[in-house]
């Protein structure tokens, strides 16, 4: 029954800047803005779409998808109502459309509006969506947390420049979800209470509920997990020992959800060696010294011990992989080549290759050392990986020295900074990255020849490694023209591959989960890494011990 | 008459004259024995060192902090193993005899990056320290004596304390890092940058409190009579109004070591500091705090080196402070 | 010194905006961008546009004078709305904050509360038992108080924060749970139970906070209370057949009070500042917390603006600390 | 009258003190009691364990780091009950402190409290023991300021120590102990600071207190003359003994000891240069014999320092935010000159502007007009660098010994200093000279390694002076150079002056109360009044001849070094002193002097003194 469950407490240590997702971007918004604001359509935690405003999914079969593949067509379900009793229309949709793709708003999620040639009501409860190519992928624009219906009513002011002087309707957008904001405080606290007008009557179960922003990851576990004053927290991902440390309370559990993230190594074709002037550095007009080698960079990623890595670094919520694109099915390869480490393989190879060990225990060729600089973000897990990769690599004859960067200077863009992961002023580097949705597709297109980072696009490239490969480049065009999902998928795992197993420009480590704590008294939580991890919070209940 | 006739002249008559005035009462006069004693022979720091001596506390603390600077000087060399050598079977291991204090979650052992980490913490606390200190004094001391200096330097503090410090730092790493690390190689550099970033961040507090002491020393009287004699201003602030506000600045001393050793660990959390594997006492604690209830050794024994040194430093400040204070010597 | 005040808060002018220029400029300096917090999912085009949208594709001149001109004319102007219900800032732009897209002043005026609450409470017991500390030490130098208040009081400063507070937080708030370990900030103390429960959750940040400054506070106090008391006047004092505690607390108290007396006043923005440390291991989202996600997230309107105001607070108190220093102190003359 | 039993009897005396070199003797073995009413004086040279004595019945030596080592100090504490001070507990001491035994401190400048009005410092003792409110305590307070002479005591009231001249402060001092009316009165040179006509008033009061209200009095002074008029009894001490002991007319007619006699011998008597054109040395006993004195002759004198119209005025802020609300004018067109080898003597009453004056020829304070010429440079005209170098030509000696050396440098170093400054001689060069000059000044060599705090009040003074001869300048300022300094060392000091300026040239300006030593040392002498010079000539001219009112009020105030001619009793009666304060737009008026003989100028407008 409706608010028969008292109050539901969330614990996000990054707290909530906004509520309106178009304009921020990052998880942390997405998360508590979906209690409030619905898409057409969610992703499950299995990475499948299900309705939330629309009727049904449409495909190509129930006609939801145009035969050209070149527009999609929703229907709402009947008889929604915003949160302030007004009914949800069309128009909603189509003002949500316009609201992102308005260029002098800066929408955030404007990516999931490319190729989109216009957004029409057909009737009150009917949109249609004309893109101007076929789209093998429709399920873009309105889908996930990330493309929520915002009320026109309400937003009506606030197109393009305006978008960031509307702080009232930012701050307590009106939705259809089931909660809604009774009081927002940006970057701290945000409480709600159950929406009224919410479509099932019986649900939510909670009467109010609130976020609570700040403090850091341990501190968020240890509040859901020892003391018990939160129900639910947001990304506490700790070290394993620590984990279970806390779950041994018996007050609640961590559980991970696994999306598409990917922790990887990066490698550097490029030389970034602050010998070439300023604008060379690390650009196609120097190829690195060593790196260039395929056996070198295979030798680095067969000393790697994936195994230990989950375990020390990740524990449940981590699995060692081979893979750049871990899923859906279809897309992922089957390669489990890496899985096992290889010190002496790699010696092998590497002697083959002709580096042989100098004095110092370092190989060498032709006067060139193998000595690198290995970059990452500033984070516990990351540094414990880098010492351990460090201490492989020396194994099969590689010095490495280690540089940890700010990561909000790492992950910036900022051109004018040395240590960004676009400049990539280091041999390599190591993040994590995911995709959205289902489609790996625009995932895998950042690794073209032309999407290298250099002054030229103001370092602004996704290319990170410099990869260029012309087969690539073509093999990436004949995706782009395959719509049927076998094939795509099978295009996909060769360009998978020629990423990893074949070029070893992107070393895969590890597939991540996201992993957040919830107390045992808390029903019907499913951790979902393709939406918002609250994407079914209507259904969670107050469960009895 | 020469100067020794002379002298012996005096010594001479002031026996005559005790013996005149009563028997026997010189011996137990002050040891009066002008003839040897020179006003050199005997110079200020080894009065001071007499004096610090015998202050109990401060040989305690003196003793510990020599000991503690073997253990990270010397330490390394007996115990050699790699602070930096990860053996992972070996993870989380307790007390025991290839680990005497244990390892970390890799496996590194505690005992070698405890001395490691001591060596950084230490230098980094005593360089910042000491430059922050000198920085705060100079530019104290200057404000406080050229009143024509006060408006501009007092103006330039509040803007350095009005700055926010984490963009600074930012800045400082990204314009120096590579040209310090190409000149003294990267540790070298790195500790370069850490040193006068922390120092150059945190002389404020010191430079306040001591001009305030030097506006109030400058209209004491002997100032005045320093004057008279012509006294140049460089030796002025030198000889008599540094040695006066002397406590203050030992007291923004010690507490300048604390904050420098925790500072450097928090400037590693933003990968401003030291390469994320080489250890450092603030960087070992933070590390552990996590793991608290787990492996609470971990954090007590980096916590307990950092205190030891605090607390060491600030016993030899006060022994020192007692020491060159020629009114409190005699208690 | 009514004209030394005035000439100082005249200089204060030209140096709060060069302040603020050089503060500017450091920021746009900084490595660091507004959109590092953004998913690598999203594309640099789209970055691009969120930028163009945050203003910052105009040169950093135009962005300066603009900040001023909202910072000296539209928000008082705004205020004077707001408290006259007149019209005059109608249609023009506050400062906007990056990260919520929302006036900076309001999200201040939100924290500022919770800050003082916690933090300024701090202070004061930290200056509360850091002043008779710093006496009694030195009066009775080298006793067993003296020794027993240097060593908590030097541990009390070595140790970090972050470190005492999860300390804290492990014994009181999961052991004995005792207090609560995340601090409520939409608490409203209306009767004796959210009275009790805004004084429970108080107890461990004011703890840690308030041990932090009385460490410091009480060495300078100890320090400048040790220099007084040799002098002779404390022997006229003594000669008047005055009791010790007049002695120690009127005579030698007012003088040594006049170098600590810097101390404090000097601290006290650092109190508006805020703990960045202590706000975030308790989850006081005060105005440090804000602080530094701004500065983490590249807020420069934010930065700028709290970085500034901060500013204004230590020309403030550096100018009431001199005034003060005068009052207290007859022989310094300022003119 | 002297029947009763003592109030308060030493016995066997010893006090130590620890220092760096280890345990030093302040007071050896020291026995004297006094009476109920009866004056007893504590003679001897400087260090020689006075003031270590008197701070003992106070107990106050503990706190500056020395112990009763032995003896008892036995004091009646007026029920009756006979208590030995060495062994009470220290509440029953602050009982007695203030209330039952009051003490005058040597040093004015440091023995006040910075921070505090001087109102302030004088009610407390009165609240406390007295249990007067706060009204009643300053109006008490006020009438002891009128009692103490000192001019405005209502304005007094809120100023700050460091606002008033020398001897206002010692007033102050002195106000401070007699609040309370003590049974026992500790006077520790009490008057060394004050001018003579200030001091008679004192020594008045004093001895009005001891006859009417019984008060004991314990007086510590250098002042032989001052003994005589004063002194009931007479203690001689000598390097931390007492050598003898007599009723005044004894000792003063019929010393025993060698050391008495030549303490006698060395007093300089008003009158005994009457007839005299050149100043004389001072007569010393050396070896039982007394050196015959010889004239001082400055032949073809020539102008050295010509002061022209000098004035110097304080600002007095008032109110909460401290703006000037008048102004103090201390110096007043004040115009004089002084001839190379010669020494012109200032003397006046306290807080009159010598101290200023001197003061403002050095540029110490910044004077507010005229011109200082001093051998051809225009003082006043010099930056900053320039005067640093003129000051190599002229020194000051402070008038408050302790407050102008630095506590945290030694001896040595506070000598050598001035000659560092200027790179004189090699280190070794340096350290001859200085054992030179320690010797000059009467200080043992192991003194070298001491510092200012543990030295007496006369040693300190006599480290300032080896300070100032260390570079040989051609003018000394002297302000109050031998007046903390008993009378045997103070006829050494100024025979050591003497014989450089005859030796080197050296000029002096010599600042003094006392009016006998002024006769004898100087060519010219200067009268003081409200910061103008009101009188100016030859030393015959001054005191042969007065013209002034106020320098004939002067002379006759000076004490006689005769214990049967007192003079003490009969009450001078003088008017209260007008103040310097002026309103800020208050505009002074030239001096306008009366040449009544050559040289010899008497000031007719604006006329001060009737
Ligand atoms: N705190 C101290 N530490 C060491 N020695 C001291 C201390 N105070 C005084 N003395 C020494 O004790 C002796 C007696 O000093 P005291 O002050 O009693 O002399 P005094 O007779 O008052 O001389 P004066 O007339 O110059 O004031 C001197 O030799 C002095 O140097
Ligand atoms: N710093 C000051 N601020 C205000 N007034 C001052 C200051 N110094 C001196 N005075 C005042 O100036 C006047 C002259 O003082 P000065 O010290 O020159 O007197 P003096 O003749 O040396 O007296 P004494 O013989 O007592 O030392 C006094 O009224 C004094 O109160
Ligand atoms: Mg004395
Ligand atoms: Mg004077």
């Amino acid at each position: 029954e409706r608010g028969s469950d008292g109050a539901l407490n969330i614990i996000m240590w990054q707290a909530p800047s906004t509520m309106n997702p178009y304009l921020s971007g990052g998880t942390k918004e997405l998360i508590a803005s979906s209690m409030v604001l619905e898409p057409l359509a969610s992703m499950t935690p299995e990475g499948e779409h299900v309705p939330r405003l629309a009727a049904e999914i449409p495909t190509l079969e129930n006609g939801g998808i145009a035969e050209d593949l070149k527009s999609v067509t929703w229907k709402l379900q009947e008889g929604l109502k915003w949160s302030d009793g007004t009914p949800v229309t069309s128009a909603d949709v189509v003002f949500s459309g316009q609201y992102c793709m308005d260029p002098q708003g800066g929408c955030s999620q404007l990516a999931k509006f490319e190729g989109i040639e216009s957004i029409e009501a057909v009737d009150d409860l009917t949109v249609k969506i004309n893109f101007t190519e076929p789209m093998p992928d429709p399920y873009s624009a309105f889908v996930g947390a990330n493309g929520p219906i915002i009320q026109k009513a309400q937003f009506e002011n606030c197109l393009g420049a305006n978008a960031p002087t509307c702080t009232d309707q930012n701050f307590n957008p009106i939705g259809t979800g089931p909660f809604r904001v009774t009081q927002f405080l940006t970057n701290d606290v945000i409480t709600f209470e159950a929406n009224p007008e919410y479509r099932d009557p019986a649900k939510p179960a909670f009467a109010t509920a609130t976020i609570k922003g700040g403090g850091d990851a341990a501190a968020a576990a240890r509040s859901v997990l020892e003391t018990g004053e939160y129900d639910y927290a947001w990304n506490t991902q700790l070290s394993p020992d620590v984990i279970a440390g806390m779950e041994q309370m018996g007050r609640g559990k961590v559980s991970a959800a696994f999306g598409s993230l990917v922790e990887r190594i990066h490698v550097n074709l490029t030389d970034p060696s602050s010998s070439h002037p300023e604008g060379e550095r690390s650009t196609n007009a120097h190829p690195h010294p060593f790196l260039t080698d395929p056996a070198v960079r295979k030798a680095l990623s067969m000393a790697i011990d994936r195994q230990l890595l989950t375990e020390i670094g990740y524990g449940a919520s981590g699995k060692p992989t081979c893979n750049y694109v871990p899923a859906p099915e279809a897309w992922a390869s089957p390669n489990q080549e890496c899985l096992t480490q290889d010190i002496e393989g790699a010696k092998a190879l590497l002697d083959e290759a002709g580096w042989t060990v100098g004095g110092s225990g370092v190989r060498e060729k032709d006067g060139v050392q193998l000595k690198m600089v290995f970059q990452t973000s500033v984070n516990a897990v990351r540094q414990d990986f880098q010492a351990l990769i460090k201490q492989w690599w020396s194994e099969i004859g590689i010095e490495t020295e280690l540089k940890t960067v700010d990561a909000s200077v790492f992950f910036g863009t900022d051109p004018g900074s040395p240590d960004t992961l676009q400049k990539f002023y280091a041999d390599v580097q190591m993040y994590a990255d995911n995709f959205e949705g289902g489609n790996p597709a625009p995932y895998l297109a950042k690794w073209t020849c032309d999407k290298a980072p250099s002054p030229a696009n103001q370092w602004q490239g996704e290319n990170i490694s410099r990869y260029c490969d012309p087969a690539y480049d073509a093999l990436l065009v004949e995706l782009g023209k395959t719509v049927d999902p076998a094939e795509r998928g099978k295009i996909g795992q060769k360009l998978n591959e020629m990423l990893t197993k074949e070029s070893n420009a992107i070393i895969p480590l590890i597939y991540r989960g996201t992993a957040s704590a919830h107390s045992n008294s808390l029903g019907g939580v499913q951790i979902n890494a393709w939406d918002s991890e609250l994407w079914n919070v209507a259904d969670w209940t107050r469960v009895q011990q | 008459m020469t100067d020794t006739e002379r002298q012996h002249h005096l010594d001479l008559r002031e026996t005559v004259d005790a013996t005149a005035a009563a028997a026997g009462a010189t011996a137990a006069l002050p040891p009066d024995n002008p003839l040897h004693a020179g006003g050199e022979t005997r110079s200020q720091w080894r009065d001071v060192w007499r004096q610090f001596r015998s202050h109990k506390g401060a040989m305690v603390a003196l003793v510990l902090f020599v000991l503690t600077i073997l253990f990270v000087l010397v330490g390394p060399y007996i115990w050699t193993i790699d602070p930096t050598y990860v053996d992972i079977r070996a993870r989380n291991s307790g007390f025991s005899a290839a680990h005497p204090l244990g390892t970390d979650q890799l496996g590194r052992d505690m005992l070698a990056r405890l001395m490691a980490g001591g060596r950084v913490s230490i230098a980094v606390g005593l360089t910042a320290m000491i430059i922050a200190i000198s920085l705060g004094s100079l530019i104290g001391v200057t404000s406080g004596y050229f009143r024509r200096l006060d408006a501009p330097l007092m103006r330039m503090t509040e803007l350095f304390l009005a700055l926010p410090l984490l963009p600074l730092l930012l800045l400082m790493v990204t314009l120096f890092r590579e040209p310090l690390s190409q000149s003294f190689g990267p540790a070298m550099g790195t500790f370069i940058l850490i040193v006068s970033a922390i120092g150059a961040t945190s002389w404020m507090q010191a430079a306040r409190i001591v001009r305030g002491d030097v506006l109030g020393l400058k209209e004491r009287e002997f100032i005045l009579a320093a004057k008279s004699i012509g006294t140049p201003a460089h030796r002025m602030i030198l000889r008599h109004v540094l040695p006066n506000v002397l406590s203050p600045i030992m007291v923004a001393a010690t507490l300048g070591i604390a904050t420098a050793i925790i500072t450097e660990s928090a400037l590693s959390f933003l990968g401003l500091g030291f390469p994320p594997d080489f250890p450092t006492w603030g960087r070992l604690l933070y590390d552990a705090v996590d793991q608290m209830i787990q492996y609470p050794s971990r954090v007590i024994l980096p916590g307990l080196f950092i205190s030891l040194t605090v607390l060491c430093v600030n016993y030899i400040g006060d022994g020192l402070r007692d020491a060159m204070d020629p009114r409190i010597r005699g208690r | 010194m009514l004209t030394f005040t005035i000439r100082r808060l005249l200089l204060a002018i030209p140096t709060l905006l060069f302040i603020s220029l050089v503060i500017f400029l450091l920021l746009e300096a900084s490595p660091g961008d507004p959109l590092g917090d953004v998913p690598l999912t999203v594309p640099p085009e789209v970055k691009e546009r969120m930028r163009e949208a945050l203003g910052l594709g105009s040169p950093w001149y135009v962005r300066y004078v603009l900040w001023l001109k909202q910072f000296f004319w539209v928000e008082p102007l705004y205020w004077f709305d707001h408290v006259f219900g007149t019209q005059f800032s109608a249609g023009m732009q506050r400062i906007i904050s990056f990260q919520s897209r929302s006036p900076v002043f309001d999200v201040i005026a939100q924290r500022v509360p919770q800050t003082l609450t916690v933090v300024g409470f701090s202070y004061l017991v930290g200056v509360l038992i850091a002043l008779p500390i710093g006496i009694i030490s030195a009066y009775k130098q080298y006793s067993w108080f003296d020794q027993l208040g240097t060593f908590v009081s030097m541990i009390g400063f070595s140790m970090p924060t972050f470190f005492t507070g999860v300390v804290l937080i492990i014994i009181f708030g999961v052991k004995l749970q005792w207090f609560p370990s995340v601090y409520d900030t939409t608490l409203v103390v209306r009767d004796w139970d959210s009275f009790w429960a805004q004084v429970r959750q108080m107890v461990m940040p004011v703890t840690v906070l308030a041990l932090y400054n009385a460490a410091q506070i009480s060495r300078f106090m100890r320090a400048s209370m040790l220099d007084n008391l040799g002098q002779d006047y404390v022997r006229t004092a003594r000669a008047k057949g005055l009791s010790e505690r007049t002695v120690v607390l009127k005579h030698v108290l007012r003088n040594s009070l006049i170098p600590v007396i810097t101390v404090i006043a000097l601290g006290l923005p650092a109190v508006f500042g805020g703990a960045i440390i202590t706000e975030q291991v308790f989850k006081v989202n005060g105005l440090g917390q804000l602080l530094i996600t701004a500065i983490h997230g590249n807020d420069i309107p934010m930065v700028l603006t709290l970085t500034f105001i901060f500013a204004i607070l230590i020309v403030l108190f550096t100018l009431i600390a001199d005034i003060l220093y005068g009052i207290l102190d007859p022989r310094i003359r300022y003119d | 009258m002297l029947d009763d039993k003592p109030l308060v009897s030493i016995e066997k005396l010893r006090v130590e003190f620890e220092t760096g070199d280890g345990i030093v003797v302040g007071v050896k073995d020291v026995s004297f009691s006094i009476n109920p009413g009866e004056c007893v004086c504590v003679v001897g040279e400087s260090g020689s364990g006075k003031s270590v004595s008197s701070l003992s019945l106070m107990r106050l030596v503990e706190f500056g780091g020395g112990t009763i080592a032995g003896g008892r100090l036995m004091f009646d504490g007026g029920d009756g009950k006979v208590i030995d001070l060495a062994r009470q507990s220290s509440p029953a001491m602050r009982d007695i402190r203030g209330n039952q035994i009051g003490m005058i401190f040597q040093e004015p400048m440091t023995a006040l409290n910075p921070v505090f009005t001087v109102g302030d410092q004088l009610t407390e003792g009165l609240m406390v023991h007295r249990n007067m409110t706060k009204a009643q305590a300053r109006a008490r307070a006020l009438e002891i300021l009128r009692q103490v002479r000192i001019p405005e005591p209502e304005r007094r009231m809120d100023q700050y120590p460091h606002e008033l001249s020398g001897g206002m402060r010692q007033r102050v001092v002195i106000a401070i102990a007699m609040a309370c009316e003590p049974r026992l009165l500790i006077c520790d040179e009490p008057t060394t600071a004050l001018d003579v006509t200030i001091q008679a008033e004192i020594l008045a009061l004093i001895d009005r207190l001891k006859r009417e209200k019984r008060i004991a009095v314990l007086f510590i002074t250098h002042d032989m003359a001052v003994v005589a008029q004063m002194a009931d009894r007479v203690v001689v001490m000598y390097r931390g003994d007492k050598v003898e002991e007599g009723p005044v007319e004894q000792v003063f007619e019929n010393p025993q000891q060698d050391y008495t006699k030549m303490l006698l011998a060395a007093v300089p008597r008003l009158g005994e240069m009457t007839g005299k054109a050149a100043p004389e040395r001072m007569r010393l006993m050396r070896d039982g014999t007394v050196s015959a004195p010889e004239p001082i002759i400055v032949k073809d004198p020539k102008p050295l320092l010509t002061v022209e119209g000098l004035t110097t005025r304080f600002a007095v802020k008032g109110g909460l935010l401290r703006r000037t609300v008048a102004r103090v004018h201390a110096v007043e067109d004040v115009s004089f000159t002084i001839n190379a080898g010669e020494t012109l003597s200032l003397v006046g009453e306290s807080g009159c502007g010598k101290s200023t004056c001197g003061r403002s020829i050095l540029r110490l304070v910044e004077p507010e007009g005229g011109r200082v010429d001093l051998g051809g440079t225009d003082i006043l005209a010099l930056s900053p660098r320039e005067l640093r170098r003129a000051r190599r030509d002229m020194q000051m000696i402070f008038q408050d010994p302790f407050a102008s050396l630095d506590p945290h440098m030694k001896l040595y170093d506070q000598v050598a200093e001035p000659m560092e400054n200027f790179g004189i001689g090699s280190r070794s060069e340096r350290r001859d000279r200085i054992a030179a000059l320690f010797d000059r000044v009467e200080l043992p060599r192991s003194f070298m390694r001491r510092y200012p705090h543990e030295m007496s009040g006369g040693q300190r003074q006599r480290i300032a002076i080896a300070r100032a001869l260390a570079l040989n300048p051609k003018l000394i300022i002297a302000d109050e150079a031998v007046s903390a300094l008993d009378v045997s060392v103070q006829a050494q000091v100024l025979n050591l002056l003497m014989e450089l300026q005859g030796d080197l040239g050296i000029s002096m300006l010599f600042i003094s109360h006392d009016m006998a030593v002024v006769e004898r040392v100087s060519h010219h002498v200067g009268v003081m009044y409200l910061g103008r010079i009101v009188e100016i000539g030859t030393r015959q001219q001054v005191f042969e001849n007065p013209q002034h009112n106020y320098t004939r009020q002067l002379m006759a105030a000076v004490p006689v070094a005769d214990p049967r001619q007192k003079k003490i009793s009969e009450d001078l009666n003088f008017r209260p002193i007008p103040s310097p304060i002026h309103p800020v737009d208050y505009r002074a008026q030239p001096s306008v002097y009366k040449e009544v003989a050559p040289g010899h100028k008497v000031l007719v407008e604006p006329a001060t003194h009737h």
